[in-house]
């Protein structure tokens, strides 16, 4: 397992090569990218900004119980951070796994985790030349339910 | 005791700033820090209850604060 | 979209790479390949048989129900034949949508149907020089339960 | 009328084959031709109701056959 904050560019096939392992029958390979679309308005880029230390913590805090629960080491996750035009790459995630239902199930909860918990934020450009933080909570901002056990 | 106090995004933004140093009385709590920040200019447009952390790690209002800590206030996280 | 069923050794990367487009901010990859151990045997390789003209048929029935079912032309599938070693991939799927969970849902779909319809067949190899078809189904064979729908 | 039937892996090695053609009457179904198919050497080692492709689409047993058909014995699936 292994996480990383980076300002490079994000290498899918790399990650994908790094949970490669003869026991592995599976892999799951997540990226997600900057759309040209978001709630219907064209954007130019994404400036993603994070509290590095702590995004770091709690990105090794979420991979670490994915090993636990979905008894694979081979996860590894990249968060890219600065300026990304549209298409580039702003998280990867990979996963291996003798079998393939718990490959799906374990990227699936590392990508949901880090959307919940990882301290790190993004201020859409628009092609009409304003910026906006993104706010993906509907209400109130409230502590993340997995906080208490999480964090013991 | 003082108490160095993080702000990122959109907060960061609201108030003009990317840190503040707190001057805290002993038993301060989070919930304290917080009032002091929305007493600084912009500080009103926080919300009621932010998410907080201290030294890396999520906390709850009532966390009792201690001197050299460092204390970060989140806006909504909107990663991946 | 796009099926292939070839004899050559898979490039997962290109598969991702052919899914991209600027309106999509998720791609998952999926690699199935050749396990070390299966149900406790040591496995040396794998050799993989297909009846060509109707996998082809049935993959690309797939990939097209799950083009509509999930609303994304960005879904690729390449399998592979003849003789793997272990760690080879056998399977390639590459899903580019919106949305990321659409995306793993759409590759999910994909996996598990190919894995049931598509007439490929696999030999393995053991290390103590023995070979044997998988048979997957731990009953008697049935016809499966979405035929008379597919196949209008 | 003559009908060719493809057979793969397991169901090839059973029999020592991978296709044979068949002379079927004219009327004939999918399970008259797996009857045929039975009684060649081997063949009594098929299931008692094997899957069946004709002209590529699975089908079922009451199937009636055309000359001309491209039938094929399907082995358990174990693709992926």
């Amino acid at each position: 397992m292994r996480t990383a904050l980076v300002s490079r560019p994000l290498i899918p096939s790399e990650l994908l090569a790094e949970v490669a392992a003869p026991a592995n029958g599976a892999a799951i390979l997540f990226v997600g990218s900057v759309r040209e679309l978001n709630e219907g308005r064209s954007v130019s880029g994404i400036e993603y900004d994070a509290y590095g230390p702590m995004a770091e913590r709690e990105m090794t805090a979420i991979v670490r119980e994915a090993v636990v629960a979905f008894d694979t080491p081979h996860i590894v996750v990249e968060h890219r951070v600065g300026h990304l035009d549209v298409g580039e790459a702003s998280v990867v995630i990979a996963v291996a796994h003798p079998r393939r239902a718990q490959a799906y199930e374990a990227s699936r909860f590392v990508i949901e985790q880090l959307k919940r918990r990882v301290p790190i934020w993004k201020r859409e450009e628009y092609l009409d030349g304003s910026r906006e933080w993104v706010d993906p909570t509907a209400g109130p901002p409230v502590l993340p339910a997995v906080l208490p056990s999480v964090h013991p | 005791m003082t108490v160095s106090a993080l702000l990122f995004a959109s907060y960061a933004d609201v108030l003009g700033r990317r840190s503040v140093a707190l001057e805290l009385s002993a038993g301060a709590t989070v919930a304290d820090a917080l009032n002091e920040i929305r007493a600084l200019p912009g500080g009103e447009r926080l919300p009621a209850q932010p998410l907080v952390a201290v030294n890396l790690k999520y906390a709850r209002a009532t966390q009792v604060l201690a001197s050299g800590d460092e204390m970060a206030v989140i806006p909504p996280v909107a990663g991946g």
